[in-house]
This record gives C-alpha cells, structure tokens and sequence, in this order.
C-alpha cells in the first residue's frame, strides 16, 4: 500500500466513517483501476467510486447491484483473485476486504457487464416460470441430454471453478472451551465479559474484521457512556487481555451439530495484501463447547414491489453501514421506501452526511413518532400510507413509482439510489441447526427460539430482544456473572413487513423479487400454490427459493408470508424450511485442512522401503501400505521383470517383505481355548514349536481371513492375518474377548510393526540364512516345514519361521523393526552373490497361484465358505462350537452346485485370462447369459511355461476335465478345468 | 460429531475415538451348534433398529480399547446413559423402550400441515 | 558371522517445528506392552520398581521406566536410556509370578517429543482432546485420534508432549505436527 | 390432466400462468381401499403408477407422513446406473435404467433424466479385478460397462487427476455410459401426479400409526393420525423407517436405519461432465443442472433417524474430493444435509412377501434406493398386484437372511451406492 493520497472514491463522505486515509490499496474490477482505503470491502470501495452494477442474475440475467453490507448478500458475488491459481468465484463483495492488487471481475456476463447477451431471458421470461422445466424439452427423447440441458447448463451456474491447483495452506484446530459465544455485538460482548468474569473458558466469534455488530452502523447507540462502536472495540481489547478469552474475527460460525459441537471458518489471511508462507489461507476451528450464547443478531429484509432488485436499491443498515463505517455515501439523491423505522434513521444520516432525500415513503399509515418527528426537524418528505410500486433504470435506478395505497394515482420521483427496509429478521440459524424448536411471534411476525435441543441460550436480536437495554440484560444472565453495562439508544424502532408489499399482490403479473439470486418472484411461489405445491418444503424446492448461496437469508419469511396468503392458512401451519448448515458457504480447502498431499492418507513403509527403492522396486497401494511390487532392472518391463522373480525364486531363492502382514500376539492361559473359538481349525493340538495354516470365518459362515499361526509356547502364539486385514481382525478378537469370552485369561496385542519380517524363499534358502541364525537347528530334520523358534540373527532377538507361500523350501525371519534394513542388507547381500533375487507381490501372487494357494480378497469375497475355496480340511469336525460353526450349516451354504475354486488352464497356453473374466457354459448362448463363475487369479507362469487362472466355478469340483468358456469382447477362450496346483503336484519341494 | 461417555476413562471423548459396535445385549447363543436356521437368522440378522431409545455397543478403539454399552435416543442422538460392557442392561429413568419417539425438527418444520 | 544388526529408528534425521513449537524424535526406547488384572497389579507394580497407575489417563515414572494407563487392563511401559532393555522389562514381569501378558513393542513405536509454548496448539491440529492444563495436566496420558492415525499423547512438562505413534504412521504423525507447529504461533 | 409441453407452456406464459392446476389432488381419504402403500416417496408413488397403469387396480392410498419425496427421494444425490454384479442386482437394475430411459415421456413429466455416464475409479490391483469383475458380468447380461485406461477415463472427464503422484493414482476406471442422474423432486412428483390421474389418492401428513389384522392373521388396515383407514393389501415403502413400520405389524427386518450425508457447492458454470465415484477414496460427485457440485458422503457409523450427521464424514470426504480433483479447494460448500437409510447385512434390497398375509415390504435400499426407483416400484406393483414376486425381483426375498442365499454386493464393493 502507498501512503501518498490517491483519489479513494468520489463518493467518500468527509468525515464520516471510520477508515482513515493513511493507507490505500489498488484494485481493478472488470478491468478497471480503482484505489480503496485500507478497511475497505470490495463492496465499500466500489460505491465509493459510484459503482453499483457488480452482477447478473442467475436466472434473468438482470443487472444487479449490492444490496446489503454483510454475508447475506445474494447479488455482489464476484471473481476475486490474487493469481492465476489463486482465484476464487462467488465471492461475497459486501464480506472480501480489498487487498492490493486484488483483481476482481463480475460473473455470469458476457460480453460484458452492462451487455449482456444473456440478458435475452429476461424477455422470454413468462416462459420461464418457476418449475416450467419439468412441463418441456421431453421431446424428442434424446433432445434433453443432446440440447436442452447442456444449454440450460451453460446459462445456469454463476462463477466459473478455479482450474488450477490451490497452493495456499489451509489449518485445522481443535478446541474446547466452557462458553461459546456466536456474534459480538452489544449482546455477544456483555455475554462474553459477563462469562469471562466467572472464570469460565471463553471462545468469542465474529464473522466480520472488527467486533461491533449493528455498531457498524448504528450509530444512535451509546453504551457506557461512549460511543457503541468505540464501546465495542474497547471491550474487545480488555476480552483479549484476559487469559481466559479467546476473540475472533473474522470467523463465522457456519455449523452447530450434535452435543455441544461447532465447526468455525476463520479467514485468516485473504484480506492481506502479501500473505506470510507460514500463514494459512483459512482456518476451520472444531470446537467442543459446554454451552453455547448465541447473540448472531438480525438480518434486515427487503421490500418486495416491482422491479425491486435495480443496482442502487439497498438495505437501510447496509447504507448506514457505508456512510458510517466506510465513509461512503451511496447516492446524491436518494429514496426510501420502507415499512419499519430503521429505514429513517438511514435517511438521517445521509441528510446530515448531505446527501438529498428525495422522500420517505412508508407503506405504514403510523410510523414510529421519534423517527417521524426527527425526519420533519431535518426537512425530509415523508409519505404514508403509501408504496413504491414500480421502479425505472437500466443498469441503476433512474426513478421510482410512488402511490397512495389503494389508489392508482401514481408519480414518478427521480432518485439514483432507494432504501428499502421491510423490518429485521432474527438469525436463528444456528438455533435451528441446534435442533431447537421454533415459536411463532405473531405481533411481530417473526420466528423466535422457543425449546432448546441443547445447552445453549440465545441473547439480544436472535431472541427477538430489540431493546439494548434489555438485550444486555439478557446477555449478562446468559454468561452467568456479574457485570455492569448500560446502554441506550436513541430510537426505539417500529414496524416490519413479510410479504409482497402494495402493487405486487395476487393480482398482479409484476416482478417482485424475493430471492435475488435465484431470480424468484412473488408469483412463482404462488404459481407454485397453485400447482398444488402446499408444503413449504415443495414450494422451496419447485421455485428454487432460498436455495441460491445467500440460503434464504432474505427470501425465506417473504416466501413463507406468500405462500401462507394463498394457501389462506396462519404462518406457522405452513412451516418452515430447515436451517441447513453452513450458515455461509465454507471452502472445501478449510474444511480438508491439513489432510492433502502426503497428509491425505498415511502412506504406511516397511522398514526396507527405502532399501528396497534403491534397488529399483516399484511399489503398489495395498490398503494404506505401500509395498514392493517387482523389481525391474535395466531394459526390464514388468513381465520380464515378473518372470524372471519367478524364475530364481525357484531356480535359487528370492527375497521378500513380508513386514506388512498383521500380526497379532495371543498371550495368556486360555489362548489355545480362545483361537479354537476363532477360527475354524483346532489349535489345542499344535505344539509349542510348530505353526499351521488357520481360517477364520465370522458367524455367517464365509471367510474373513486366513493366516498362518505359530505358537511359541503353551500360553502363547503368534498369529499372522492378511495384510488389509490386520486392524479388522483384531478388532473382531477383541470384540468376541471382552463380550462374548471374558471368562478366557487372554490378551491380544498388535505386533504387527514391532516385526520386520523377512522371507526367503526357494531351494537354497537355508543355506542363506544359516550363517546368520544362533540359538536354533535349522536343518530339515530338527526344523521341518511349519516349525517357528525364538532365535538370534546377526545377534538380536529373532523369530524364525518355516513357512512358505510359494512352495519352496522357505524360512520368515522376524527381527526387531529397527534392525529389520541391517539384517535385510545382508541377506540380500548373500542372496544376491549365490544368484537368488529379490521378488515383489507380483511374483508371489504368481508363485503362490502356481500352488493353488488362494488369497483372501482376490480368491474369495465375503460369500465364500471354506469348503467353496477347497479349504473344508481346515474346519474341525470335533470342535462343538467355533464361530461360524453354525453359519456354516444354512441350507445355502450346504447346496449342492455352490462355486468352488478350481483352476483353469487356457487351450492356448499363451492365453493369459483377464482377471474377473465369466466363465459359461455355453458362449453362444443369448444375452443375458448365465454364469457360471468368474477368473479369481491369472497370470503367465513362467515356471510352467503356460498360463495359469483360477476361478470360482459353479459345482466346480465336479467339472474338472470339462471345457468351459469365457467369453471376452473380441473372442471365447476355452478353458479347462483342473485343480488348483499347476506346480509340483506333489509338494516336495516346501519340504526340501 | 458426538460426545460420548466412556465409563471406563470415565471421561467425555470425540466420537473420533470410539467405533459403533451394534446393537447390545444380544447374547451369543450358548449351543450355537444347535439352534435353527430361523433363531440363527434372528440372533445374527435381525435387530431392533429402534426409532427412540436404543440399547447399543461402542469400542473406545482408539482410547482405551474397550467395549462398553450406550442407551442413547435414536432421533435425538443424545446418550442418556453408557455403562461397562457384561452389565446387564439398565433401566433409562423416565424413559421406556416403547415410548414413541419425539418427531425430529426436520419433519415437523417441514410439515404443511 | 561378526557382523551385528544396528537399529534405524523411522524418524532418523526428521527435522520440524516452528518458532514456538520443536519437534524432535525420541531416542530410542524400551516398550512393553503390559496387561494384568486388577488384582495383579500390585505384584507387577513391585516387580517393575513404579505403582502402575490404576487411574485412566495418568502416568507414574521411577528410575527411568515410564507406565502410562491406556486401558483398564493394559499399561505402556517405557523404558529409556543406556541399559535398558525390553528383556529386562520382561523379566521383571515374569518375576512377579502373577498371570499377565507381557509383549515387546519397542520397535512397533517410535516417538516424537513436541516442546514449546505451541505443543499444545501444535497437536489440537489433529486431536480432538481438551489439553488444557486443567484437562490434561502434566503427567496425564492417553491413547487417542492424530488425524487419521492413533497416537499414545504422555504431557510430559506444561509446554511438552511426548507423542508415541505405530513406526509406519510416524511420517504421517511428524508431517501433521509440523503442519500443526507452523500454525501454533498465533 | 392437462398435458405438459412447449405448447402449454407457452400458451400459459401468455396469460400469467394462471390455468395451471394442481398436480395432484388433495382427498379426504376413503374408509378403505384395495391397497394402502405406506410411504410416499419415489418408491410409494411409483407403485401406485404401476398398480393403476399395468394392473387397473386404482382404488389405491399412498400414505405419506410428511410431505411428498421428503424422505431419501429428496434428499439423495441422484446416481443412477445398473453396473450391479449379481444376477439379481442386474435384473432389478436394469428393469429400472430401462424406464427411466422413457419415464418423462411416460409419466408426461420432465425428470431429467441425464446420462451423462458414471464413471468408478480404480485405484489398485484390487479394485482392477473388482472392476472387470462387474464389466464382464455385466457385458454378458446385456448391460454396458467398459474399462478405460487413466487417459481416457482424462478424457472423459477433464478435471480428473491421473498423474502418478497422487496418493492412490488411478490405474483406470469402469465406465456406464447410460449411467447418469435424474431431478429427484420431478420422479417423486411426475409419478404423484400420473397416479392421482389415474384415480390414486395422494395423502399428505398421514402418519401411519398402527396395522391392523384379522382372525387369520392378515391385514385389515392401517391406524393413522387422520384415522382408521381399511385395506385389503399394504405395502410398505418406508425407507429409514421401515423398521419402524413393519414392527407395528409384528415383523422384524434385518435393517440399520443410518444417517447418510451429502452436500454441494455453489453453482458454478459447467465444468464436470459426469458422475464419477471411488470407491478407495470413499467419494462421488457430479454437478446438477443449477451448476452445484453435488457430493455424496459416506453414512455415520450408528443407527440413527436424525437426519443429521457429524462435520468429520463430510470433511473425510471433501479430503477424497480434492485429492482427486485438487482445482476444487476453492469451491465452497453452500448446504449439507442428511437422511436415513436402511441397509441389509448383505447391503441388497429386501422386496417380497412377509410372514403377515398381505403385508409386502420394499426396504433396505440403503445408498442406492434413488436409481431403483422406476424398477422397485413397477415390482413392487407387481408383488402387491399378484401376491407373488416378478421374476425380477424374486431373490429379493426376506428368506434369504435364514437361509444364507445373500447377494453379498458390500463384499464385492466397499461403497455401494
């Protein structure tokens, strides 16, 4: 920013506001270069410069201005960017603070702005009645996706989505506190000194850049003596000293769910003009509060007469709002057009700011008389019992109609801008998303909080509390301590309206805006009555009312008013639509935080990663691990790279990271009795020393996981699960341990990282790994095929498996984690100088089909029994209860002609079968065809010299021999089916 | 997000820590072998799904590892009581089972009655 | 064979925090993971030379050895510095005679200390606890959620935190908190 | 009925739109009727379509508690394909794709139906098989699917991210052309006004409160917060509240009534082309006519009938969401919401006789109820009409839970929706 003075608007009001001219920031909008001051809103600096075009809608294409000052805004959204990467769509003009060098561009134009192509739909607009799409474009039948809707696509949406990546930073904080406090305000400030002053842990949010609430503007407020808005800041500063205390600003609280929880965006850095790197973009606060004051105030309505939404037709509180806080008048001739008093006050201060007031017109026969009386000591024409009823000007308002109620006499009166206040509508959004129960105040029309859901109370203007007096009554009890402030305001404000006002009733065919945004009319809702649309909830969604991003901030009471009228029934019997969170729109980013990029998902590493990336690995996801998939060399693709594994793993030998399979420690007296229980086989007769292969089902019957199991000594094994299963597995142990079996002395602890675990695998794997194993015999007669021992290799505690999953003579060494990359390092070394390799999961899924060993996932799916998968030797036939014992016995599970596995080899040896390919009977039979089963597992087995498959065939032990067929999309191939081992049919080689 | 009691930390804690477990106090069938195909369809299928109070499990997986029970209304979602797991189920004061249930906001707001 | 196995600890040469947050991972450590019954603890707690805490959420320390209650029935013992082995952990155990499971996890954890005036902040970037003083005083400990990894959180000073997380999580574990640490100096 | 097109609208546009007539009428109900359907969302009314349009049974009640298509109808994301992988999933599916490929024309009412093709990513080996699992079943059953490489599925859908950096790369993806979405108030209302044409009452704010049966056990009719109403049939087509419902006639149902989430954007000009899901990632997304990305959460863990649910499912999935599109960070959430679904152990439908002569049920749709519409319903009528289950929908029955006879599509898919 430059300190020098540079032209800040030539609607900048001498004197008022509270900005100060010291620092100035340069911005263009549409092209064009504007300075704003330092505070500034994108909104207050553009009607400083007398710019009140910013927008189209969305539906007419109407020129649109800024109707409000605050998040509400349903017109200014504009295109705010900082870079190419860093622009953001459908920013709120009236909430952006400007930055330097911020570029700003309106949305949903073109070519321009002031034209408008798109603009052609405000003449064709009698078509376009709510809900008139689904009456049309339903011939021909390919028409609506070929023409209508990628036209009605295009002229739809509003902002155009970022294209590039985001690279700012956005954070996440969790917190607690013992009050919550929503809106800082008069009410919201008491509330919060009242709770500080009891000790208690205070948390105080405020969408806007500084405290202060309707101070912003109101100006006929003075509390303790001092200004409010002076009040306001001060307060602030004494809550911020307090340590206690937490303030902040601009941070909306955009959603209150269950039990006390509050989810909180704070735009930390957008309204910097050169963001620090460390400094994240936006902040999301998930905040856990034992009670919650809710002081979120009032949000003003418009009138709805014709022709109601020309730029320069503003919100009494947001004109005050420019004038008082940023120094800005939005007119030199202005209008008023209102039906509550708040409107006056609005005129005062133009008229003393000097700016004309081209009348009051107030549809009310009795105004407030303070603000009557003020407005005649000021010299203002004011007008009652009368109404605007139309409005003129292109792309701003040039004049308004002006009628005495029920008469038709009509005049024009020039004007270049028009407030309009219909009166104030409580927030009770984040009431209602408390789940709290809503009751009808008649006298003031107005929905007020009535039951609480939780424990939180609403204070000042959401509570229907207009009085600042009684307001901060309300929120000193609310914060429970005892505090002393007193406030005054000059006027006590009257009257208020919902909807349509004179010259828009039933009658009439004019438009009368009640969702800016969204482009709805008075007459659409009642269009949508007439349609038989009578539950408020049809007529939101058959008009779109209150669905555009400002959510029915200013439509929703209008609408409901409408709707009651013509369904000739009270208010409160037509109901009201849920308050949805998020209050405001909130950035995805925000609500991801940290959770992108590297933070996205815990990418979990075996402890030989990196060693294995230098050797070249590739790595696959499986679950959140990363595992090593095949080691390709030099000019090696993945298949020669895959054959080649194969090949030396049982030529030689092969390394393999087996790390990433859960293990679980079963510890205690009654472990053989609990495992008995969880899985299918029998354990109480496996030796300390040895290991078996066991599968677990769940009640039902179907395989859930599979492992090999050791036992390292009468009260303790080791049990191995699949590697996504890990964490399910033990959660399923623990559930049957602590509620089904508490009686069983066990416990169940994950080991599954304590390990790395190191396989190797083929016919000279004991003479790699003997020179590194102390404490154990590892030759075939003491250490046999599935025998485990507690060992030391290269000198730290070990566990030594032998075991194998590809057939071979195969050993798992378990090391301490840590030492897992040392010892790797020297077997591999050894490995490598006797000709063995290193493999990946590519190769030992091949391996282990060669075996017909199945996988859990890939082979079965969660309606596979044991039997179907060819494992039913692993069910004990003497054990009287294990779960799934009885699952397994449902006549389904018992038919005849369930799928099996079996294998398939191809005619064609060279055929390698897709994976999930169907099998059939007859490939020549119509579609739909009937299946028979599907290919599990398919791979070209190098060591066979042919393709191998397995698959789940219906009755398929039973096929074996026959031909079968799976048809692809450009021919059949005709398989064979076999069992399941491809590879030394035998089994010699494991014991070898 | 909901707060949950833990009767074994003896503490509220996030939701984020704890896993839904089903519903409770549904006894495994001591001769699991040999009941029908209809009581093992009922004891492993069938459940309550009560609109109102619930009598349910939770783990507090990531905190102290246990299963506990929970009696909490299902369209309000607040927890009138948690206790530990092998109680049997306990009474909610002022609250039967069969008590109809409160209509939620969303339904009532909606109603163009 | 002479050669010995070393040990790599995962976090070996990570680096993170900010001006009011350090990071730093832990010298390697001891870790049992220990379960009894209630009315075994007293025997154990002898055996182990500390009073096995019984309250949820606290800690006890003697002589360099750390057991942290993470569930009614299951402690996290630590043992640290030079001497300390997972074996003589085990052995103490086993010495007590009572029933209990005893289950070296010294490498299945690794840990990473968090100090500075903006721990706290640093780690409510992705745990939903309350660790104000008063929730979590010094001492206090718990097993709970790190964003999208469990962690055992010990407070081991009023502006430090000893953060214990599974080996393969903590790359994952010291990103958030360094993410965490650059947003703490509010 | 007056009927809908480019005429009537333009000759209403002339005159302020004032000739338009109710879609539905509003009736006292009658003391009884042949069927009462409980349950006034797509389903429900579409059952009552068919029971008058293919069965010229007329004299029919939907009774709705709320207000029409204020359940899930209203409140899903409105996916629809029929890419299934059991045989009975693919019957019931594709019975439903192929009417909603005529249902505007059919029901004179304009549900928008839009496919505009859905496309599932994969991610991993698993998935790949998964995948082709379905592409080959379904190619052979007559259905389309196709695989596609990363770059095409780029193609087909530009803001996709397919670089091999990204934490769970996309090794390629499934493809359902006719897959695609509809306007899901316009399914609840076209099929609302097509029944009351045909002589079905349409009655809102009727609570279903008691069921009512005779001496052998079948039902009589139905207690409701307006009444006694009598019935010769019901069907019950009460999505999250089917447990509810069928408990009044004594029948318990293998349900979880959960909350289920989803959320959208601000309308923004068209930028994503397609429905894409993943399942590994655990997200879908597509954007609606109005320009909203429209994303679909996973539901929470515990039963519930609060139509709400918690901040971290949403935040879990916006983090899927922009991992696989990160241009989206910038993009705004404008309104989330939630509703209940009723989901089976076996994550299928439940569609069949009950053990209480009369009384048919159609529930445990769970995430996928929406793209079932047209089909459920026009079995649904089927099964009220004949006593017996379509073809189609035989193997949706209750039984299936005693004897072990799933259709286990959870075990074939993470996330079925």
């Amino acid at each position: 920013m430059s300190a020098s003075v540079k032209n800040v608007g030539a609607f900048r009001i001498k004197g008022a506001g509270r900005l100060t001219p010291a620092r100035t920031a340069r911005f263009t909008f549409d092209g064009k270069s504007y300075t704003a001051m330092e505070g500034d809103t994108v909104a207050s600096a553009l009607l400083a410069h007398g710019v009140h075009l910013v927008g189209r809608s969305f539906k007419y294409h109407r020129p649109r201005g800024i109707l409000t000052a605050g998040p509400e805004e349903p017109n200014a959204l504009l295109d705010v960017s900082r870079d190419a990467a860093r622009r953001q769509p459908n920013v709120r003009a009236t909430v952006q603070e400007v930055f330097d060098g911020a570029k700003i561009s309106s949305q949903n134009r073109w070519p321009s702005l002031s034209f408008d192509v798109g603009a052609v739909n405000n003449l064709f607009s009698p078509f376009f009645a709510a809900g008139f799409y689904y009456k049309t474009f339903m011939w021909p039948r390919q028409a609506w996706t070929k023409v209508y809707e990628p036209f009605i696509r295009r002229a739809a949406g509003l902002g155009v989505a970022p294209t590039e990546e985001d690279p700012d930073r956005y954070a996440n904080r969790f917190a607690h506190c013992d009050v919550l406090i929503a809106g800082a305000g008069v009410a919201g400030l008491t509330a919060a000194l009242s709770a500080a002053s009891t000790g208690a842990e205070v948390i105080l949010v405020d969408e806007q850049p500084e405290v202060g609430g309707a101070l912003h503007f109101d100006t006929s407020t003075t509390i303790d003596g001092q200004d409010g808005y002076d009040w306001a800041q001060d307060t602030a500063a004494k809550l911020r000293a307090m340590p206690n205390v937490r303030v902040l600003t601009r941070t909306t609280a955009f959603g209150y769910y269950n039990h006390g929880f509050l989810g909180l965006a704070e735009r930390v850095s957008d309204h910097l003009d050169r963001p620090g790197r460390d400094v994240p973009r936006e902040r999301l606060w998930q905040v856990r509060a034992k009670r919650v004051i809710i002081a979120t105030g009032s949000i003003e309505r418009h009138m709805v007469f014709a022709n109601n939404d020309r730029p320069g037709i503003m919100l009494a509180s947001a004109v005050r709002t420019f004038l008082n806080h940023y120094g800005v008048a939005v007119g030199r001739n202005v209008g008023v057009y209102t039906a509550h008093d708040s409107a006056y006050e609005a005129a005062f201060d133009l008229k003393r700011a000097g700016v004309h007031i081209a009348a009051i017109v107030d549809c009310r026969d009795r105004p407030g008389e303070a603000v009557l009386a003020e407005a005649r000591a000021l010299g203002i024409d004011v007008l009652t019992g009368h109404s605007v009823t139309d409005t003129a000007g292109r792309l701003r308002i040039r004049s308004m109609t002006v009628a005495r109620n029920g008469n038709f006499d009509i005049r024009k009166i020039e004007v270049d801008s028009l407030i309009v206040s219909a009166g104030w509508t409580p927030s009770v959004h984040l009431f209602s998303q408390s789940r709290g129960k809503l009751r009808w105040d008649e006298a003031n029309r107005r929905f007020l909080p009535d039951t609480y859901a939780q424990d939180c109370v609403s204070v000042g203007g959401c509570n229907g509390t207009d009085d600042v007096a009684e307001a901060i009554d309300e929120a000193i009890a609310a914060g429970g301590g005892r505090v002393a402030v007193h406030g005054e305001s000059r006027f006590n404000w009257t009257g208020g309206m919902i909807g349509a006002a004179e010259g828009a009733g039933p009658d009439t065919t004019v438009k009368a805006f009640i969702d800016f945004q969204h482009d709805v009319t008075a007459k659409d809702i009642r269009l949508a009555v007439r349609e038989g649309m009578h539950s408020i909830e049809h007529i939101k969604r058959f008009t779109t009312n209150g669905m555009a991003s400002d959510q029915g901030k200013l439509s929703n009471m209008h609408g409901l008013a409408i709707a009651a009228e013509m369904l000739d029934r009270p208010i409160p019997q037509v109901g009201l639509t849920t308050f949805r969170a998020p209050y405001t729109p909130v950035t995805y980013g925000t609500l991801v935080a940290h959770s992108r990029g590297e933070l996205f998902d815990p990418a979990r590493k075996t402890p030989m990663h990196e060693l294995e990336a230098a050797e070249g690995a590739a790595f696959e996801d499986v679950g959140n691990w990363k595992r090593a998939w095949y080691f390709p060399r030099r000019g090696e693709d993945m298949a020669t790279a895959v054959n080649r594994e194969c090949r030396t793993v049982r030529d030689v030998a092969g390394v393999f990271d087996a790390s990433t399979l859960g293990k679980i420690e079963v510890v205690g007296p009654d472990a053989a009795q609990f495992l008995n229980l969880l899985y299918t086989n029998a354990w109480d007769t496996l030796q300390p020393g040895k290991c078996r292969y066991g599968i677990m089902t769940r009640e039902d019957g179907f395989i859930y996981d599979d492992g090999v199991v050791g036992r390292l000594a009468e009260d303790r094994f080791y049990v191995t699960t699949t590697t996504g299963g890990a964490p399910r597995v033990l959660h399923h142990m623990e559930d049957y341990l602590q509620t089904e079996f508490p009686h069983l002395r066990v416990w169940l602890t994950s080991t599954t990282e304590q390990w790395a675990v190191i396989a190797v695998q083929g016919p000279k794997a004991r003479e790699i790994i003997r020179p590194f194993v102390e404490g154990v015999d590892i030759s075939n007669e003491t250490f046999p095929h599935m025998s485990v021992a507690e060992c030391e290799v290269m000198g730290v505690p070990a566990r030594l498996f032998r075991m194998s999953f590809t057939g071979e003579l195969g050993f798992e060494v378990n090391v301490p984690a840590d030492y897992g990359p040392t010892v790797w390092k020297a077997i591999w070394e050894r490995t490598k100088g006797m000709g063995g390799c290193l493999y990946g999961t590519e190769a030992m899924h091949v391996l282990r089909a060669e075996k017909g060993y199945i996988i859990v996932g890939q082979d079965t799916d969660g309606t596979v029994t044991p039997d179907d998968a060819g494992l039913g030797w692993a069910v004990s036939k003497k054990k009287t209860d294990f779960v799934g014992i009885r699952g397994l016995k449902r006549p389904d599970l018992m038919r005849e002609g369930r799928k099996q596995l079996v294998g398939l080899v191809t005619n064609r040896p060279s055929d390698v079968l897709e994976e999930g390919a169907q099998i059939v009977a007859d490939p020549n039979q119509p579609k739909p065809m009937t299946m028979l089963g599907h290919v599990t597992s398919a791979y070209w087995s190098e060591n066979c010299g042919r393709s191998i498959a397995m698959a789940l065939v219906a009755g398929g032990r039973a096929r074996i021999g026959q031909t079968l067929y799976v048809p692809m999309k450009d021919r059949t191939i005709a398989v064979e089916v076999t069992d399941t081992v491809f590879f030394d049919k035998d089994g010699g080689r494991i014991h070898g | 997000m909901l707060l949950i009691h833990c009767p074994y930390c003896e503490e509220d804690r996030s939701e984020l820590e704890f896993r839904w477990a089903g519903e409770a106090h549904i006894a495994r069938p001591e001769n699991m072998a040999g009941i029908t195909d209809e009581e093992f369809a009922e004891f492993f299928f069938l459940r309550n799904n009560e609109k109102g109070l619930t009598y349910e499990r939770w783990r507090h997986i990531h905190g102290c590892g246990r299963f506990f029970n929970a009696a909490r209304d299902t369209v309000t979602d607040k927890f009138l009581m948690t206790y530990k797991a092998g109680l049997p189920k306990q009474p909610v004061p002022g609250v039967s089972a069969t008590e109809k249930a409160v209509e939620t906001c969303e339904q009532t707001e909606g109603d163009a009655r | 064979m002479a050669e010995l196995a070393t040990r790599t600890l995962p976090l070996a040469g990570a680096h993170g925090g900010s001006a009011g947050v350090r990071l730093t991972p832990a010298a390697p450590a001891e870790r049992l993971s220990l379960r009894a019954r209630a009315e075994d603890v007293a025997a154990l707690s002898q055996s182990l030379g500390l009073d096995l805490p019984t309250k949820p959420k606290t800690s006890a320390s003697a002589s360099g050895r750390t057991a942290l209650w993470l569930g009614p029935d299951e402690w996290l013992v630590i043992a640290e510095g030079a001497g300390s082995s997972s074996s003589d952990l085990k052995a103490a155990c086993a010495s007590s005679g009572v029933l209990h499971s005893a289950v070296d996890v010294s490498h299945r954890n690794t840990a990473i200390l968090v100090e500075g005036p903006g721990s706290a902040a640093a780690i409510n970037a992705g745990c939903p606890q309350d660790l104000s003083l008063k929730s979590f005083p010094v001492g206090a400990c718990t097993r709970t959620i790190f964003g999208k990894v469990e962690i055992v959180l010990l407070r081991t000073g009023e502006e430090s935190f000893r953060v214990e997380v599974w080996r393969s999580f903590s790359d994952y574990a010291f990103g958030l908190l360094a993410e965490g640490a650059r947003d703490a100096v509010l | 009925m007056r009927k809908y097109s480019v005429f009537a609208v333009a000759r209403e546009a002339l005159r302020g739109h004032k000739g338009w007539e109710a879609q539905w009428s509003s009736p006292e109900p009658r003391s009884s009727y042949d069927v009462v359907i409980v349950g006034g969302g797509g389903h429900g009314l579409g059952a009552a379509y068919y029971l008058a349009k293919e069965h010229g049974i007329t004299n029919v009640a939907v009774l709705e508690k709320g207000w029409l298509g204020g359940g899930n109808t209203g409140r899903n994301t409105t996916i629809i394909r029929s890419n299934y992988l059991y045989e009975e999933s693919m019957d019931i599916y594709e019975h439903s794709l192929k009417l909603w490929e005529g249902l505007s024309q059919d029901l004179n009412y304009n549900v928008m139906y839009s496919p505009r093709g859905v496309m599932m990513l994969s991610h991993n080996t698993h998935d790949m098989q998964s995948f082709k699992r379905h592409i080959n079943a379904n190619t052979l059953y007559g259905i389309d699917n196709e695989w596609l490489t990363p770059e095409q599925a780029k193609a087909y859908c530009p803001p996709l991210d397919i670089s091999k950096t990204a934490r769970y790369p996309i090794n390629g993806a499934a493809l359902q052309r006719r897959g695609g979405t509809a306007r899901h108030d316009a399914v609840a209302w076209g099929y609302a006004r097509a029944a009351s044409d045909r002589g079905v009452h349409i009655i809102q704010n009727c609570e279903v409160t008691g069921i009512r049966r005779g001496p052998n056990g079948e039902v009589t009719g139905v207690d409701t917060n307006r009444g006694f109403i009598g019935a010769k049939k019901i069907g019950v087509s009460a999505a999250g509240h089917s447990s509810v419902v069928m408990e009044m006639a004594g029948v318990r149902v293998p349900l979880h009534s959960n909350p289920l989430q989803a959320l959208v954007s601000e309308p923004l000009k068209p930028i994503f082309p397609c429905v894409v899901m993943s399942n590994t990632v655990h997200a879908y997304i597509s954007q609606s006519d109005k320009g909203e990305l429209v994303i679909g959460a996973g539901t929470d863990q515990y039963n519930s009938y609060s139509q709400t649910g918690g901040l971290q499912i949403i935040t879990h999935t916006l983090d899927a969401i922009c991992e696989l599109f990160p241009m989206f960070r910038r993009v705004k959430m404008m309104r989330q919401w939630g509703g209940i679904t009723d989901n089976t152990p076996d994550r299928s439908p439940i569609q069949g006789v009950t053990p209480v002569p009369n009384l048919f049920v159609n529930c445990g749709w769970g995430t996928g109820g929406f793209k079932a519409t047209p089909g459920s319903a026009n079995l649904f009528a089927h099964l009220i009409a004949r006593g017996e289950p379509h073809r189609l929908a035989a193997g949706l029955t209750l039984d299936r839970f005693r004897t072990g006879r799933l259709i286990d599509e959870a075990a074939a898919a993470a996330v079925a929706h």
